[in-house]
């Protein structure tokens, strides 16, 4: 995501150096708002971001800076720290690597550069208990005042019930509340701007989505998961809105001229879990095949999956609720099914690769329930093997390579009624 | 003792139990954790049964939940994709951790049980708007076991109910305070198979068992004098009690413990007039729970339980990947210790196996406290 | 049309000459870091068939060190080659269990070659041959009599350490305990047994199973899989040689393409 | 007062004979497929070198992970309480201990009389002890004793060794050697790896010095090399770091005797 990244992926659209750019534009604007003495928040689990840039509260998000540090080659490093101070090498390496980076004996430069200290930390329970876990332990290290958003479950799929979004809006008002203890006053108007902003995002989004569908695809997963960073970290921004319509004009005009991301493409494949975000070349892999991955499933978290016309700007806590509860990381899969199984049809797929990241409790689980439904209904294989996305340490080559090898030699001789 | 050894024994032999229920046309739902309020499904007449883990090493359950999801849920699934628990006419989860959660979509895939229902509790307790969300959620529960029991839930027999299982947790509390003495009259291990046993048995039966626990344990002759260091245990549920003995064979004095299938169970009752109101109470109360906040509520229960007990250490058993005690170990370590209390933690499967690495930790750890 | 095949293996270099569906000769060398394996097998076939390097001209390699083979025509991965080796013996077969050195496969595939579905053992080495290999110098026995030994087993023993470094030392403890060997060697082939029908279900078993690789000439194993698997297997009478001949068999049929 | 120290590791047994406070006796050798049989071994020999006889010994105390199987010992202490009274005997001021053995590897805390006061121990894989050694020694054709020194004469430096599990990285192993990696880069990336998860298990139970290491891979100088690195203190080695565990259970035997038998 960050944008030395971008040299590792192999990317083919211009736009996606500048999403990567946002990255650091972003991280400035805490520095000097943390040099400023604004309060500084660290969020935990999926808090809606609208609510920060509404408020232009700065912000430090658990979820993507191990990212940032496993595209460094740091990752492994900073869950060891975490080791060092008594946590199981078997916990989330979102987890460790965050707890580690926070808890080495002095920042290093790196760090420090991008990673102000919290004055605020806030925490949901949404989507796993780790969430909760790890911001409670670091507000004790920081005696930091700690805030809790506490999520209900989505056990009912697409039709969330009533009192569960009421119960999660009143928790938001709460923490409207406990926010303005530290100076951030609620602003209504700028909240359902944010939404509003949003709103406008996601309906961009989707119609960069509906072009990818198209074979040959003029954007695959490695250009997607580096332009994710505006759809989840700056949604609500006016910044996000710009580069995602720059990022929906090249789309179409590659579209439009037939530009594909390789040359022949032969097989289709979508990428769920998180890749590795510290050899992100590994999405481009099987283009070596003519297999594209099209998609990747990490593009819709944060509430992607929502249809834009459910958000009402004009209800601002009440839509953040809906785009919350409905997102397919919810602790209960029926979301995340329905995804997959719309994205199969959709986008033409001919076979899913699925990671297990090691230490997740939460999307590895599912990986073999998916993996029937979707089968049961299209006939697309799916490929499950162990590959944690974040801690660099364990990632083994050859063994992640020969899964994907097989897996595309199978699905070519499939579709080339199997010549040799 | 007698009344002992018959508890043991249907912790054991759990069919002579079921088949008991089964002769007398009840209906069993399984259920997952202690946030199910047994209550409403025993109003229904209906048998609230917990789900335990069995002796059997795990080998179906690895390949549908895949192996980061802690042992002891998996060992659980394991049994139901096996066959082994067709008695259950149900299946009622609750929202508290990751594991749970996760069963809830593979045992409605997998497994066909009529109904699989998740009660979705808040995860912040001690708090009004949760108090409310949650009472629609018992409400909405109260009509499903209605629905699925084709017997009304009336208020009366929710009282009824209530006050049957508060007599357990009362007689159980009793027992439990027993071990304050030195020499305990009641072991560890014997505890655990005592609150087992009232788990799953039928509250009355239990009741009158439990009174002659107490009556028995009274003039026990065969107290054992094992003066070793007053230990607490807490963590990931314990359903067998190879650890708790392993602790006392070293020589420790299990004289307390916090677990799901000890203390946690009975320590408070169901208090108030009205049964829902009282019910929705307890749960968003109770918070003896990781998974819930605040956290700071269960350390300090903790804390009195290492005071009133005389605590001298803490054994923090993490089954693998469980991940609120895994946490919250490390949190917690670091504040008891500075009180004074040494803390191990203890990680292992929910098979124990390795269990002769086992052994050295806690025989080290016993030494230590010597 | 003739077809050579070369199975470089983490712990065995198989390799194997078809001609005309018929197989020439085959050849097993031991893996090893001064990776002459790979020409000592190959020097051994052509010895036995008369035939010269040039002469073949298609040579497909797999295994682990498929890519030392610097004069292949072509790879294919040890999936394919496993499903392509039994659909060569046996017709029919829905899933192909291979068992190598230090590694297992479950696939599922059509009967015909093609591979529907499948699975490799992640980063532990239990289930795999090398578990036994180390058991069996544990134990002071030849790791080929164990099949045979498991047959005199009159108790159950459990093994319950995955971990080979781990099972060693319980391995250990039972012969302290004076467990019979039998007994212990049952139990460990019921712990691989265990492993393998993990990962065979996690992709779904079906009917017609077979059973390849190094591991199913260990007939234990083998009906300790059949027990879990509720159903008899097929195995090859060379079991270690179902991916070389796989290999060969592609090599064969690609004839003088490419 | 005469006590012996029995300890029966997953690699070696050991046992020591105290006498007046003084090693009187030592010995060493391969913990056989009968850790019964192999305790009377090692006992005997040492008998032998000392020229005692059972009689002679007043208390025997066993450890190591076949402790429980030492027939002839009077009681059994684990062995973390014996490598922290071992160490303290050697060396009063240790207050860290770092112990590798074969197959398990534990960081401890003690006070100035050796008793313990914290410790960890590495999980259930096998990863992080010693064993990989043996199976690398094995692998390249280089004696265990000579691994150390090999590690430090890197030709290209370290090279990484991703895989934690003993067995896959024989593979990973043969897999450089094939690329001509040459085989010190390879020992130095996996003393290094070796290393820094022992490290990590020492923070755990935080450092103070003197820190002393014991066990048998106290014996492989790479890996302690780099474990001072990271630390940035040196290490204490006694002259025989194997028998520390056998000489704590000795002292702990002389201990419980001046406790039974008072004068
Ligand atoms: N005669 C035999 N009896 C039983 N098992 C054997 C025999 N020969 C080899 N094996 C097993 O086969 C394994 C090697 O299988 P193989 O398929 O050649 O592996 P790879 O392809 O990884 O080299 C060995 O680890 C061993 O356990
Ligand atoms: N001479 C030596 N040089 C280097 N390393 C050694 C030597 N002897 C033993 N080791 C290391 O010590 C380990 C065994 O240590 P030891 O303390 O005897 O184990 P245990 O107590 O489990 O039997 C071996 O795995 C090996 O790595
Ligand atoms: S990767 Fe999994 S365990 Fe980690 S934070 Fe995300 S949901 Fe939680
Ligand atoms: S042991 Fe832990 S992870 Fe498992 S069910 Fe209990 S609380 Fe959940
Ligand atoms: S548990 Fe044992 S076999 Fe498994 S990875 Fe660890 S060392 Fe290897």
């Amino acid at each position: 995501m960050a944008e030395e990244v971008t040299s590792r992926a192999a990317t083919v659209l211009q736009t996606t150096v500048e999403a990567s750019r946002s990255v650091r534009w972003y991280y400035e604007k805490v520095t000097a708002a943390k040099k400023n003495n604004k309060p500084v928040v660290w969020a935990f689990g999926l808090v809606p971001r609208e609510i920060w840039h509404a408020l232009d509260i700065p912000v430090v998000t658990l979820e993507h800076f191990p990212l940032l540090l496993a595209a460094k080659q740091l990752s492994g490093k900073y869950s060891q720290v975490a080791e060092e101070r008594g946590f199981t090498r078997d916990i989330c390496a979102y987890h460790s690597c965050f707890l580690g980076a926070a808890l080495s004996d002095q920042l290093d430069a790196y760090t420090e550069k991008r990673f102000p200290s919290p004055d605020i930390i806030v925490a949901s329970n949404f989507p796993c208990n780790q969430e909760v876990k790890t911001p409670q332990y670091l507000a004790e290290h920081y005696k930091c005042p700690f805030f809790y958003l506490d999520a209900p479950i989505n056990p009912w799929g697409e039709e969330i019930k009533k009192h569960a979004v009421e119960y999660y809006e009143t928790n938001l008002e709460r923490l409207l509340v406990f926010l303005e203890k530290f100076g951030y006053r609620p602003d209504w108007a700028a909240l359902q701007e944010s939404v509003r902003l949003s709103q406008h995002l996601l309906r961009l989004w989707n119609k960069i989505v509906d072009y990818r569908k198209k074979a040959p695809t003029p954007m695959g997963a490695a250009d997607g998961y580096i332009c994710l960073y505006p759809l989840f970290q700056l949604p609500g921004t006016g910044i996000a809105v710009e580069i995602y319509e720059r990022l929906l004009n090249e789309v179409r005009q590659r579209a439009e001229s037939g530009l594909g991301v390789v040359d022949e493409e032969r097989v289709r494949l979508i990428w769920a879990g998180l890749p590795p975000a510290y050899n992100l070349g590994l999405l481009n892999y099987p283009e070596r095949y003519g297999a594209v991955v099209v998609q990747s499933e990490l593009e819709w978290i944060g509430g992607a999956i929502l249809d834009p016309e459910a958000l009402n700007a004009k209800k601002p806590l009440e839509s953040l609720a809906r785009k919350t509860l409905l997102d397919f990381v919810n602790p209960t899969y029926s979301n995340r099914i329905n995804l997959w199984k719309r994205l199969t049809r959709e986008f033409k797929i001919d076979g899913i690769i699925a990671v297990n990241k090691r230490g997740c409790r939460n999307l590895p689980a599912g990986n073999r329930l998916i993996k029937d439904t979707v089968y049961q209904e299209s006939r697309v294989p799916m490929i499950i093997f162990d590959l944690d996305g974040v801690d660099n340490r364990e990632y083994d080559d050859a063994q992640v390579k020969a899964n994907i090898d097989t897996f595309v030699e199978s699905l070519l001789s499939k579709k080339g009624g199997r010549k040799q | 003792m007698k009344s002992l050894e018959t508890m043991r024994r249907y912790v054991r032999e759990p069919q002579l139990l079921i088949n008991g229920y089964r002769a007398l046309g009840k209906k069993i739902i399984g259920y997952r954790c202690l946030y199910v309020p047994e209550e409403i499904i025993h109003a229904a007449g209906m048998v609230p049964y917990p789900l335990f883990g069995g002796p059997e090493p795990i080998s179906l359950a690895d390949s549908y939940l895949q192996p980061y999801i802690c042992e002891f849920i998996r060992n659980v699934f394991d049994r139901a994709l096996e066959g082994k628990l067709k008695f259950l006419d149900g299946l009622v989860l609750c929202n508290t951790c990751d594991a749970v959660r996760k069963m809830y979509d593979h045992w409605r895939t997998y497994i066909k049980t009529h109904l699989c229902y998740i009660i979705n509790n808040p995860q912040e307790t001690y708090s009004n708007h949760a108090y409310s969300y949650y009472y629609i959620e018992l409400q909405n529960f109260r009509l499903e076991m209605e629905n699925f029991s084709g017997q009304k839930i009336t208020d009366e027999n929710l009282a009824r109910s209530i006050s049957l299982y508060n007599e357990t947790r009362s007689l159980l509390k009793k027992a439990y305070l027993l071990r304050k003495q030195d020499p305990a009259a009641l072991s560890g291990a014997e505890t655990l198979d005592m609150v087992m046993a009232a788990m799953i048995m039928p509250k009355e039966e239990a009741n009158t068992l439990i009174r002659d626990v107490l009556k028995e344990a009274g003039n026990r002759v065969d107290r054992r004098q094992n003066s070793g260091p007053r230990i607490l245990i807490t963590g990931s549920i314990i359903d067998q009690p190879a650890l708790i003995r392993l602790v006392e064979e070293m020589g420790g004095m299990v004289a307390a413990d916090d677990l799901c299938t000890t203390s946690r169970y009975f320590w408070q009752e169901v208090k108030g007039d009205n049964p829902m109101d009282a019910l929705c109470l307890y749960a968003t109360q109770r918070c003896l729970c990781p998974c819930m906040h605040p956290a700071e509520k269960r350390l300090a229960h903790l804390q009195e339980l290492i005071r009133e007990f005389a605590v001298e250490g803490v054994i923090y058993f993490n089954i693998k990947y469980c991940d609120p005690f895994i946490f919250e170990g490390v949190m917690f370590k670091e504040v008891l210790e500075k009180t004074g209390i040494p803390v191990m933690v203890l990680e292992a499967g929910h098979d124990l196996s390795g269990i002769g690495q086992l052994k050295t930790r806690v025989q080290a750890f016993i030494e230590m406290l010597w | 049309m003739i077809g050579l095949g070369i199975d470089v293996g983490s712990l065995a270099t198989k390799a194997l000459i078809l001609k005309d569906d018929q197989i020439l000769a085959w050849s097993v060398k031991p893996t090893d870091i001064s990776r002459k394996s790979i020409p000592a097998a190959v020097d051994d076939v052509l010895k036995r068939t008369g035939l010269r390097l040039n002469e073949i001209e298609n040579i497909i390699s797999t295994g682990i060190g498929k890519k030392e083979v610097s004069y292949a025509t072509g790879t294919l991965s040890e999936v394919s080659c496993a499903v392509r080796g039994t659909a060569f013996l046996f017709t029919g077969v829905r899933t192909v269990v291979d068992i190598g050195g230090q590694n297992c496969r479950a696939i599922r595939c059509d009967g015909d070659g093609g591979v529907i579905d499948f699975a490799l053992n992640d980063k532990c080495a239990a289930g795999t041959g090398i578990f036994l290999t180390s058991m069996a110098k544990a134990l002071e026995v030849d790791i080929g009599e164990m099949g045979q030994l498991s047959r005199q087993s009159t108790m159950e023993v459990n093994i319950t350490s995955m971990c080979v470094v781990f099972a060693e030392s319980e391995v250990v403890t039972l012969i302290h305990r004076s467990v019979p060997k039998a007994d212990i060697i049952r139990g460990l082939h019921k712990s691989i047994a265990m492993r393998v029908n993990g990962l065979v279900h996690s992709i779904g078993l079906e009917s017609r199973v077979a059973v390849v690789g190094g591991v199913a000439k260990n007939d234990g194993v083998v009906s300790c899989l059949e027990e879990l698997f509720k159903q008899k297997v097929f195995v090859p009478g060379e079991p270690q040689l179902v991916c070389a001949l796989g290999a060969a068999a592609a090599a064969m049929k690609r004839g003088g393409a490419n | 007062m005469i006590t012996a120290g029995i300890d029966i590791g997953s690699l070696s047994s050991k046992a020591v004979i105290l006498k007046d406070g003084q090693i009187f006796g030592r010995a060493l050798t391969p913990t056989g497929a009968d850790s019964v049989q192999t305790a009377g071994r090692v006992m005997q020999e040492v008998l032998d070198k000392t020229g005692l006889s059972f009689k002679d010994i007043n208390f025997i105390v066993s450890t190591g992970y076949g402790r429980v199987l030492v027939p002839f010992a009077q009681r059994n202490v684990s062995e973390i309480s014996c490598h922290a009274k071992g160490s303290s005997w050697f060396f009063p001021s240790v207050r860290t201990i770092l112990d590798m053995g074969g197959q398990d590897c534990k960081a401890i805390r003690c006070d100035a009389t050796g008793k313990v006061t914290n410790f960890v121990m590495n999980d259930k894989c096998a990863a992080g002890a010693g064993r990989s050694m043996e199976v690398m020694a094995d692998l390249l054709q280089i004696p265990l004793a000579d691994l150390g020194r090999e590690s430090l004469n890197t030709v290209r430096g370290e090279q990484d060794i991703s895989t934690t599990c003993v067995v896959f990285a024989r593979s990973e192993v043969i897999g450089y050697l094939h690329q001509g990696v040459p085989a010190n880069d390879i020992l130095g990336g996996l003393c290094e790896a070796l290393a820094s998860r022992v490290y990590a298990l020492l923070k755990r139970v935080g450092v103070e010095e003197d820190l002393v290491i014991s066990g048998g891979i106290a014996k492989n100088i790479g890996v302690v090399r780099r474990i001072e690195q990271k630390l940035g203190i040196n290490a204490k080695i006694a002259y025989e770091p194997q028998i520390v565990g056998a000489l704590g259970a000795a002292v702990f035997a002389r201990e419980i005797l001046a406790k039974i038998m008072p004068g």
